[in-house]
């Protein structure tokens, strides 16, 4: 039977290379897989774009990847409170592209749901319309908006079975659960690995089919 | 007279709430209206990351940081609360599924254009969040925040200076010194602060100002009669 | 507090009217608020647009609005095995705008989420373009989807609180959850009827925010 | 010569589709390819209602209508299974998360191009249903199928007659004559039915066909060695 469980973090982001664009879940450190993060540092890959809703803060999560100086480019509706990337983003050594976050998220979704795009009515009217086609539908004028895919999606789970299938915890279901269908690799931290039968199918958020590898978080 | 205090003002903002509205509070200043529901009120709040039926701040030590809202503040949910992910979240949104958005703001234009994510200042990283996501698609936008800018300029202006959040959309402003409709006509004073004359109003509001026909008084604690 | 319960399914129909546009939840049988179905009958409407995956059978179903000839238009992705409607089609008394499964439930939800439409790669080189915008991303076609929208969204849920919190059985959940979602009134017909706080916060699919009006289908 | 058997057919699928791969049987007679699951194959199925890790059919009397598949059918749920809504079954099938889709089809051009959902003729209104999404988002769309009609025309052919549901996404054809391989050099036979010439596969296709060099013979029950 299918079995997704692998060991640890490094074995979660086994893969990943110079160049990769990468998926990071959470809403602050809600849904924030900081296994993945430490572990993508110590591959030493370099330029990554990262999507990822928040820049770090000046804590013990993706402050760290400004701090190592590993990422090229951020997507990111929310990139305030994060020191370093802040001290990045004003010496010019990193790019952002800011995007409103329900335009994020929804980015996203396209990406794992196959479409070509998608009209948003947010930003119409303002900078975040610069430099993008508009389409006028009944009269009112949208913007379209294209879909985000990735190499890696790395979210922060609360169960998942061995099978892959998975539910989140509270708020940090957030960014993780859009995710999660996005990524060609979808690896995917969580609280506790349980048996397949031990998750309620009413309340499996991510079905197995969009999930590539799962582990525990470390106790440490 | 003495302008309302941040807690008169959240007062002020929290009766004037529909009757078991679905109400979003953005992040910083706006949230503190929560502490200022009337007992019964049945107003329902939605935080942008994924929550709706907030409940108000855990007590000391008590803490869940898998359980915060947009301000990435620790909160509780109320019974008959629900969690959903971002993308069900932004379609309440922007699918004006929510009664009323109440967000801080550096400028409200007379026609209801909105400055509220940035000053474009400086060499700081912009942030935008959820607020463009709100202002759009609420069906209320209510904005609250001080009269004027901390060395006396009017944040309710001619038309914003600062980049916009988004065109046309605010309908009400509390401030506090008054609460302004935003009208076809323009803006129309509703409620004035007990003391202060609409011609020294006028003098601390760029952008032209009519009082309506009925227009209330505002006490000291945020009342308004 | 809120609370959203109405007696029956008469009540949870009122205020529907000649000409209005009606989303009817369910795959087959599954999900179809079958108290409805009556109900609308027996407020002699006409000229409804109905969006629904099926078009009813033989039975007890959808079929009773076609022999009733109360609908002008519907849009739909499978209208087979359906008797009456089939009939009035050829007869040529009611209008079929066929919609490819994904695409009508993917229409729905962008009008429950506020967006102006969506790019698909779905029904490009076929009928399903015909008359539709084409917009080329990235050197691949789709075509331009606009939204749907409605007057009254009906669905059939498995339990729901009195604040209007919504959970499926099963497959049953298909249409239902999106079409929750974009209605200008939602009525939700039930097994059950709970108290606020029996409903898991992690397993309610439709939280009350969408949701006007909940009756528990009647046992007879 | 005797053609396969739909049994044999629905077998000879079986034993192709990839161990522990994500498989949507679409409707109607692809569906049965699930009877011949090889025990531990860890084949995992999707119907588009919503439901990953489909079961089988339960047993008379235990059906529950509210547990069906794609084609209304009652199903169970096999352990470790979930329930979703439309929208995520869909972006599994358009989102490219899909290993296989196993379809019916009136016909297949050399091209690849899938016909499957109407013959366009007399008054019967067209039903479409989740069949263009399969067609469009799985990684591999395999389609099973008789060769030839009742009266014995090609359903292989140089250009589809019928309304088209994609183009050139077919990559394998059963039949229950022969498997082909969809490529970029046009049709090629890679398993021909026991006692069955090319020569005599030719005369019932109206597509050219090729014969891979390491082509293999399917035996009656299905088996292909």
């Amino acid at each position: 039977m299918r079995n997704v469980v692998v060991e640890d973090a490094a074995a979660a982001v086994e893969g990943i290379k110079d160049g990769d664009t990468v998926m990071m879940g959470g809403f602050g450190g809600a849904g924030l897989p900081l296994g993945v993060v430490k572990a993508v540092l110590d591959r030493r890959v370099r330029d990554l774009t990262l999507i990822s809703n928040n820049a770090g803060s000046t804590e013990d999560d993706l402050s760290l990847w400004f701090e190592a100086r590993i990422v090229r480019k951020i997507v990111c509706s929310y990139p305030r409170s994060a020191k370093q990337f802040a001290e990045q983003y004003r010496a010019g050594t990193v790019e952002l592209e800011l995007v409103p976050q329900g335009t994020l998220v929804e980015r996203i979704r396209a990406g794992g749901a196959g479409l070509g795009g998608f009209l948003s009515p947010v930003g119409v009217g303002t900078v975040f319309a610069d430099g993008k086609e508009k389409i006028v539908v009944d009269g009112r004028e949208f913007i379209l908006e294209l879909p985000l895919h990735a190499d890696f999606a790395f979210v922060k789970g609360h169960l998942a079975d061995t099978l892959g299938n998975v539910t989140y915890n509270k708020t940090a279901r957030n960014h993780c659960a859009v995710m999660a269908t996005a990524g060609r690799t979808v690896a995917v931290e969580v609280d506790r690995v349980v048996n397949v039968g031990d998750l309620d199918p009413e309340a499996i958020v991510t079905p197995c089919i969009f999930v590539d590898r799962v582990f525990a978080r470390s106790s440490r | 007279m003495i302008p309302l205090s941040r807690d008169a003002l959240a007062r002020m903002v929290a009766l004037h709430l529909p009757q078991e509205g679905f109400v979003n509070l953005g992040i910083g200043a706006p949230t503190h209206v929560a502490d200022y529901l009337p007992e019964g009120s049945g107003v329902i709040l939605h935080s942008e990351n994924g929550v709706l039926n907030v409940g108000p701040k855990p007590a000391a030590g008590e803490e869940d940081w898998d359980l915060i809202n947009a301000g990435k503040m620790p909160i509780s949910l109320r019974t008959g609360g629900s969690y959903f992910d971002s993308s069900l979240s932004f379609a309440m949104m922007r699918g004006g599924h929510l009664d009323v958005a109440v967000l801080g703001a550096f400028q409200v234009s007379k026609a209801g254009d909105l400055a509220n994510w940035t000053t474009g200042d400086n060499g700081s990283p912009p942030g935008i969040g959820g607020a463009i996501d709100l202002a759009v698609g609420a069906k209320s936008i209510w904005v609250m925040m001080d009269h004027t800018t901390k060395d006396g300029r009017s944040r309710i202006v001619e038309r914003c200076g600062y980049p916009l959040t988004a065109r046309g959309v605010v309908t009400r402003i509390f401030t506090n010194l008054c609460i302004i409709e935003v009208t076809e006509d323009g803006l129309a004073v509703r409620a004035l602060l007990d003391g202060l004359a609409i011609e020294a109003l006028r003098d601390r509001t760029e952008a032209p100002l009519r009082v309506m026909g009925d227009s209330l008084t505002i006490t000291q604690d945020g009342s308004v009669a």
